[in-house]
């Protein structure tokens, strides 16, 4: 009676050495037809573009930036994708390694999302309102104007300087800004002014 | 200057190229479109390169990949390797040429070739984890693929890289999402000096003649495309200025072919193993045929009963 | 920028020297290669590091860092003693025939008129003799031997092949190489280009070393043509721009001066600037400095401005001194200053002597920051270890870091290195809470207005008077600012037979129509034209080339006048032909001026005038001999740096420039050779921007951490690994990083002895993605050029060891 | 040779036919566990090895699972061999019967066991299926770490893992074929599976296949000098 059984054992391990190709035969052959190759769908369609100017070196190579909808804050567009212009005559639609990376400037994790103030001797930065901020720096420098203005010198020219206060102006703003920037500082009367120009 | 694309459509284009295209499927056998697509190769010439990693940027951004802040190891190249995550890597060697005594810094894009002979989708045991289209791309197919990391050993420039993450393999995909709407890969399209240049085959081989002339009248004799025939050429070519020493430019292969190894393992080795499951198999039905079983004759059962009397009734009487 | 970006690809011979090219402009480089490719140039880089522009360069040559002048003036003795140069061109468009005046003399380094004591020259005796007729003396066979060509060819002759290696351990043959490919230019059918950048620019000599390379531009006729130029790569994506706004401590829009306190009125300041012309029929273009300084005072008070008071000549503030960068942080550091306000600046990074900064800014009552990413300098006050070791607890200064929009979020106009004015237009609104520049600087304005207003205060004048008629007070749209830029008639102008030439309240098409009385305002006279009666040429976008000589007229606005190619009337003859077909430009058919540019001349001034093609200078020519215009002198001599591993072979007797500036205090803070043996030189990496794109994902990717270039020698020497961790000192502090061992820097023999240089590159500081690491500026000296002011950033004295790796 | 054929748990019972326990229960698991380990890595390798097979990864739950589960599996089969081997191998060493048997192996192929000359608790065929399987599995381990990807892939440059996944898939080959002999050998003789399933053979099974094993068990000693007359 041990052999019947075992008998019976080796058909039963038979079976299940059909097993697999029953599943086969019930279609697992079939897998790699289902798939079909994906080509990434791509990904500027339906976007907005815009023509910029990379804000790195004096090449000023041109840029068009390419924008949707936000998801994070709806309403509101976000840049997705920068790449040359190649209308451009200067750079033709090449970047540079700064250039080609400057949506991760954009979207950087050391961006001033805030404005931020340090109260003297703290050890932190704390948000503030714009309000808040753009009154106290105006308060500050008044102060600072009224205490050190200079309207004459001792020969008695009118000399209008405040040169205890110091302005550095940033060469990646625009010719606009530029152009406010000096109106402001020399409104003022500031003599501290000055731009990356010499170094 | 190679004319540039123009500036990519914003408006939905149909992809130019997909399935009805496809040359080669891995682990599958599928019959080839019997009209082939103009092939396209992409032309690195090394001797316009600067080494400024535009590409490697413009590569992450455009692949939405992001690698990890590595460290300097005192050397140039960052990421040190190729990564999941970086496609293509800028490699420099240092050469003092002894002809000229002069330091040549050689620098060269890396990245994956685009063999004609695929080895990596040979070594691929997932069906269509990896496809060669008729235009002569080579693309991973992310959602078929196992992560065995069989391509890394089929492949003879050592490209692919499987995640740690997600167990997948990557490579560079030479845009196919751009070159089917008609743009050239990312990285072509950043390069400010045009080392990268994008078109069919045949243009970027006359392009690469009117370099290599240059490159002889400014005295490297052995100027020349590499275009290795051991993988029946590549779509991703190089000019380079010592063509007859491919391995200076930090070890890119004289001749490069898939290994011999692989080629045993994805050859030979299936047929022979299966032959020799078969014939033990066979062997085994035949010898039950021909010698019957081995069975246990009664006085077998006998002579067993004998023994165990014996000796057990010495050990009972005391 | 003298020509563009795309007429580089007209050059026979490329010359990189004092820059890199190929790393800090890479695709303005793009012209580089293509000259080579499409019309087979030459391309040489003389460097003291084998760069990323010498891997694609036919020839290379190693120098020290800081003596460039002696190489160029090397090259220029070559052109001289082997009369290697473009004769007519000197004889006709430089002052070589111009005789000098008795009294001028060059000895033992120092020129006539020396002030020990003050570090500063006299420099009456620097200049033409003027003949009876009241204008300069020339000699046009260049004999006489005080004419300025003799003088030169007495002055340089020390500079021989032999010496130049002595000085700057340039190998001879390699030296001769370079200044046999500048003469194959020196023939009006071939051009040779010059890039330079910080790295002639950042020395206490800087100014001279420009001046040399200038010079050799000059004598080759390298000037005017296409193809030709001295090209500086400026650095920020607008710093041409703001640079020709002025937003520095001396200039008014469009490089007129600011008034100074020996200049009590308008007439006493436009005095000294209107020149009158040197040689008979010259153009003196100065001449006009009147019309575009009331012009600009018209633009800045509008309506308040008046004949009476002087236009508002006196509500400008009047300059005592001069506060470049390096004043205003010794004023600081001195504790005279009490606000600061950095847009778009990070002056921690970028300052010489960073102790000395952060000393300053500790200072200071208060800091305001307005950048889209978080700076350095915005967090001076915060403890980050080594790298930035400072007690919060006893640094009093409040700070505003304040978010402002990225360039891709607002518009306006930019003007790249070859100074075309192009639009860009805005991709989104602000991220975040961040402000647009103007936003801030309006709303900063008026508020300060409403508080005098409200409470009164010093100095509520000349604050009153400025215009500030937007359409939005709050919000100046970029457009109508750029309308002020360019200027419009006030009144009908009338011609002089009446007939209206532009209506009251039209824009100026051409500085031409400015006027002196009033009529007109337009605070950038330069950019007058750039939106003119036809609108807004910046936002132009035609990119044909219709010369084909990839010159793009129509693609935005090239100040002055949408020129390309400045002195163009140069690549003609005097008798206005073409000096080369090869290099045909700008000439006279007959009747006017033509070609592929706008005229840098009047356009119909026939040759035969003889009115020089310098128009901007009284003598109509341009400069081999500098007159007054430079602090050292007028023609350059090799001062070594002020921390040299030799004492100047030359003169040794001569420390550093004779007449830089060094601040009470700082000259003990220089290094000796004896103790500090190694040359340091600073640069920028390729894959980074100044000190932004350490927060930059991508980038800090790509070159994650600071490190030191040095020789496999000095390696040896010292034991030094690759990728191992090195100390790097100098007198003024340490930094910390990893060894980059390379072939690409070499020992140089100097005066028969053995200097290393090491680089570094500045890049990296303690806010960011990237590695953090001591600002590199820890190292440099504080002191700068004579003339502009630009600190010593590439030639220092340091030390070196290997070390174990930073205490974290 | 000295510690004789007897395993512990060995045991004859008296009756008819005698039965004798020739394998405990733990061992019989053991062997079971190896087994299925065995035949689950098959199917998952061979589902690698070539397309045509790939539709086995279905029965892992596909092709990433097979990736990640057919390493496991042979770590899983090397600890359980590992077991047998700890259990078995001192019956597996060779004694100089192995030769007499050797040289008349045509005999023992034709059924004539009773013509063999006596072996002990494993005849000669057995014991080169044991030490063959010890080899290949070593082989199997070391190579299969070697292209293990997902932990170890850092540890190898491209050419050690290329030979690595050819001698992998060569060994796999040659092990199912010795399985396969091992198997069939099993079914051949009657009775020889009951063995390994209930753990217990009857002694016409022991006296015809084992019979040194048997005697021992019988008298409990260890003597090589066969007793009583051979069987006609």
């Amino acid at each position: 009676m041990n052999m019947e059984l075992s008998r019976r054992q080796f058909l039963a391990g038979s079976g299940a050495g059909l097993a697999g190709t029953t599943i086969a035969a019930l279609g697992f052959g079939d897998v790699e037809s289902a798939h079909a190759v994906s080509i990434r769908p791509f990904k500027l369609a339906q976007t907005k573009e815009a023509r910029s100017t990379c804000p790195y070196c004096a090449v000023s190579c041109g840029m068009v930036i390419f924008s949707a909808q936000s998801k994070s804050a709806p309403g509101k567009m976000e840049i997705v994708h920068i790449e040359g212009d190649a209308d451009h005559p200067v750079n033709r639609g090449t970047l540079c390694p700064k250039g080609s990376a400057a949506l991760d400037y954009i979207r950087s994790e050391t961006r001033v999302k805030y404005p931020m103030y340090r109260k003297p001797g703290a050890n932190k930065f704390e948000r503030v309102s714009w309000d808040f901020a753009m009154e106290r720096i105006a308060k500050l420098m008044k102060d600072d104007r009224d205490q050190n203005f200079i309207e004459k010198n001792n020969d008695g020219t009118t000399v209008n300087r405040w040169t205890t206060m110091a302005f550095l102006s940033g060469s990646s703003c625009t010719n606009e800004t530029g152009w406010l920037t000096w109106k402001v500082a020399r409104g003022l009367g500031l003599l501290q002014l000055e731009n990356q120009a010499r170094i | 200057m190679f004319p540039p694309l123009p500036n990519p459509t914003t408006q939905p284009v149909p992809p130019k190229f997909g399935d009805k295209d496809l040359l080669r499927r891995s682990a599958t056998s599928i019959t080839p479109p019997e009209k082939r697509q103009t092939e396209v190769a992409k032309l690195i010439d090394v001797s316009k390169c600067i080494g400024c990693k535009a590409c490697q940027t413009a590569c992450l951004e455009w692949n939405d990949l992001r690698e990890e802040v590595g460290v300097n190891t005192g050397v140039y190249e960052n990421p040190h390797d190729l990564t999941p995550a970086s496609w293509t890597l800028m490699r420099y060697a240092e050469y003092e040429n002894p002809q000229t005594g002069n330091l040549e810094w050689l620098i060269r894009k890396d990245g994956c070739m685009h063999c004609e002979d695929p080895g990596c989708l040979k070594a691929c045991p997932a069906p269509g984890a990896i496809v060669q289209y008729s235009n002569g791309i080579v693309d991973f197919q992310k959602e078929n693929c196992i992560g065995c990391g069989y391509c890394v050993k089929g492949c003879p420039f050592n490209i692919p890289r499987i995640s740690k993450v997600d167990n997948k393999a990557y490579k560079c995909s030479l845009c196919s999402d751009r070159v089917a709407v008609g743009q050239g890969p990312a990285c072509q399209k950043a390069c400010p000096t045009q080392a990268i240049v994008f078109g069919t085959k045949d243009e970027m081989k006359k392009w690469a003649d009117k370099r290599i002339a240059d490159l002889k009248s400014r005295g490297f004799a052995n100027a020349g495309l590499y275009d290795p025939p051991g993988v029946k050429g590549t779509h991703v070519m190089y000019v380079l200025h010592h063509a007859d020493k491919p391995q200076l430019y930090s070890g890119l292969p004289n001749n490069p072919a898939i290994s011999p190894i692989v080629e045993l393992w994805k050859g030979m080795t299936r047929y022979a193993g299966f032959a020799a499951i078969g014939a033990f198999a066979a062997i085994s039905v035949l010898h039950r045929v021909v010698a019957g079983r081995s069975v246990v004759s009664a006085d077998d059962e006998r002579n067993a009963k004998m023994l165990a009397d014996k000796n057990m009734m010495k050990e009972k009487t005391p | 920028m003298t020509n563009s970006w795309t007429d580089i690809k007209n050059a026979d011979v490329v010359w990189i020297m004092g820059g890199n090219a190929a790393e800090a402009h890479p695709c303005g480089f793009k012209w580089v290669t293509e000259a080579k490719a499409e019309r087979g140039a030459k391309l040489m880089v003389v460097d003291p590091r084998f760069t990323r522009s010498a891997a694609v360069a036919d020839h290379y040559s190693p120098i020290r860092p800081g003596t460039d002048i002696a190489f160029l003036s090397g090259v220029v003795n070559y052109l001289l003693s082997n009369d290697k140069i473009h004769k007519e061109y000197v004889r006709n468009y430089t002052n070589a025939a111009y005789i000098v005046k008795e009294g001028y003399a060059f000895n033992e380094g120092l020129f006539s008129g020396y002030n020990e004591a003050n570090r500063s020259y006299d420099r009456s005796s620097w200049e033409y003799e003027i003949g009876p007729d009241g204008f300069a003396v020339r000699d046009l066979t260049l004999e006489n031997p005080r004419s300025v060509y003799q003088l030169m060819k007495q002055h340089f002759s020390v500079y021989t092949p032999e010496t130049v290696e002595r000085i700057t351990g340039s190998p001879k043959d390699k030296f001769l190489k370079v200044a046999d490919w500048v003469a194959s230019t020196a023939t009006g059918d071939r051009a040779m280009t010059i890039m330079y950048a910080l790295g002639w620019t950042q020395h206490s000599h800087g100014a001279q070393n420009i001046r040399t390379a200038a010079m050799i531009q000059l004598l080759c006729g390298n000037i005017g043509v296409p193809g030709g130029g001295i090209n500086a790569l400026r650095g920020h994506s607008n710093v041409q721009g703001i640079t020709d706004i002025g937003t520095l401590t001396a200039s008014l829009p469009g490089y007129l001066a600011m008034p100074t306190d020996s200049e009590p009125t308008l007439e006493s300041h436009l005095g000294k600037r209107t020149f009158k012309p040197l040689q008979a029929n010259q153009t003196s273009y100065w001449q006009n400095y009147r019309k575009f300084y009331v012009s600009f005072l018209k633009g800045m008070y509008g309506e308040k401005a008046t004949k009476e008071n002087e236009f508002g000549y006196n509500w400008l503030p009047k300059l005592d001194v001069a506060y470049d960068c390096l004043r205003m942080f010794e004023t600081m550091y001195q504790g005279k200053t009490n606000g600061l306000i950095c847009q778009g600046f990070n002056p921690l990074m970028s300052i010489a002597h960073t102790k000395k900064s952060i000393a300053g800014l500790s200072k200071l009552k208060f800091l305001v920051s307005i950048d889209p990413i978080e700076t350095d300098t915005a967090r001076f006050w915060e403890n980050h270890g080594e790298y930035n070791d400072v007690d919060p607890a006893k640094i009093q200064t409040e700070v505003f870091m304040l978010p402002c929009a990225s360039f891709a979020e607002e518009e306006g106009s930019l003007t790249n290195s070859s100074r075309c004015v192009s639009w860009k237009w805005a991709a989104a609104e602000p991220y975040h809470e961040s402000w647009r520049d103007a936003d801030f600087l309006a709303d900063l304005f008026l508020r300060i207005r409403k508080l005098y207003e409200k409470d009164g205060g010093k100095g509520i004048e000349p604050l009153m008077a400025v215009d500030w008629s937007y359409k939005d007070p709050l919000h100046p749209h970029a457009e109508e600012v750029l309308k002020e830029l360019n200027g419009k008639a006030l009144v009908d102008l009338k011609d002089g037979e009446g007939k209206v030439t532009r209506a009251a309240g039209q824009q100026l098409a051409s500085f031409a129509e400015m006027r002196d009385d009033g009529s007109t305002d337009g605070v950038q006279w330069i950019y007058t034209g750039v939106f003119g009666p036809n609108g807004n040429l910046a936002q132009r976008r035609d990119n044909s080339d219709p010369s084909g000589m990839n010159v793009y007229g129509s693609w935005g606005f090239a100040w002055p006048a949408n020129r390309r190619i400045l002195y163009n009337r140069a690549s003609a003859d005097p008798d206005g032909k073409p000096w080369s077909e090869a290099k045909k430009y700008v000439f006279w058919d007959g009747a006017k001026w033509t070609g592929a540019d706008i005229p840098d001349y009047v356009p119909t001034l026939p040759p035969s005038r003889g009115a020089g093609p310098f128009i901007m200078n009284p003598e109509g020519v341009s400069r081999l001999f500098a007159r007054g215009m430079m602090a050292e002198g007028p023609f350059p001599v090799h001062y070594e740096p002020f921390e040299a591993p030799v004492a100047n072979p030359l003169f040794p007797k001569i420390k550093g420039n004779p007449v830089a500036r060094v601040f009470k205090g700082d000259m003990e803070v220089f290094g000796t050779a004896k103790e500090f043996p190694i040359v340091a030189t600073t640069y920028r990496l390729v894959e980074h921007f100044h000190y932004w794109t350490k927060g930059v994902h991508a980038n800090a990717v790509i070159q994650p951490e600071f490190f030191v270039e040095i020789s496999e020698e000095l390696a040896r020497e010292k034991g030094i690994t690759r990728g191992g961790w090195v100390r790097v000192w100098s007198n003024r502090g340490a930094v910390k990083g990893k060894a980059v061992v390379t072939k690409r820097l070499k020992p140089l023999k100097i005066d028969g002895k053995t200097v290393h240089t090491v680089g570094m590159p500045l890049n990296y500081g303690f806010i960011g993605e990237a590695k953090k690491a001591s600002p590199i500026n820890t190292l440099t000296p504080p002191v700068g050029d004579a003339n502009s002011q630009t600190p010593e950033f590439k030639a220092f004295l340091v030390d070196i060891e290997p070390i174990s790796g930073p205490v974290a | 040779m000295k510690g004789g054929e007897v395993a512990s748990g060995d045991a004859i019972h008296r009756g008819d036919p005698v039965i004798v326990d020739r394998y405990k229960v733990d061992a019989r698991i053991n062997h079971w566990l190896t087994a299925g380990s065995f035949v689950l890595l098959a199917l998952s390798g061979l589902a690698l090895f070539h397309p045509s097979l790939y539709f086995l990864t279905g029965l892992f739950g596909g092709g990433s699972w097979t990736r990640a589960i057919h390493p496991w599996l042979g770590t899983f089969l090397f600890i359980g061999y590992l077991g047998l081997f700890i259990r078995f191998w001192k019956y597996n060493l060779w004694t100089p019967t192995d030769g007499t048997w050797l040289a008349k192996l045509h005999v023992f192929l034709r059924g004539h066991e009773e013509d063999m000359p006596e072996v002990g608790r494993y005849n000669f065929a057995q014991k080169c299926v044991f030490w063959s399987m010890t080899a290949f599995i070593l082989v199997m381990i070391g190579t299969g770490l070697v292209i293990w990807e997902q932990y170890f892939a850092a540890y190898t440059t491209v050419d050690q893992k290329r030979l690595a996944v050819l001698v992998h898939s060569m060994c796999a080959i040659v092990m199912i074929c010795i399985v396969i002999v091992h198997v069939y050998g099993a079914l051949w003789a009657r009775g020889t599976l009951t063995a390994m399933l209930k753990g217990r053979v009857t002694g016409g099974w022991a006296w015809r296949h084992h019979r040194k094993w048997l005697r021992e068990l019988a008298t409990g000693k260890s003597d090589q000098t066969p007793r009583g007359t051979p069987a006609e």
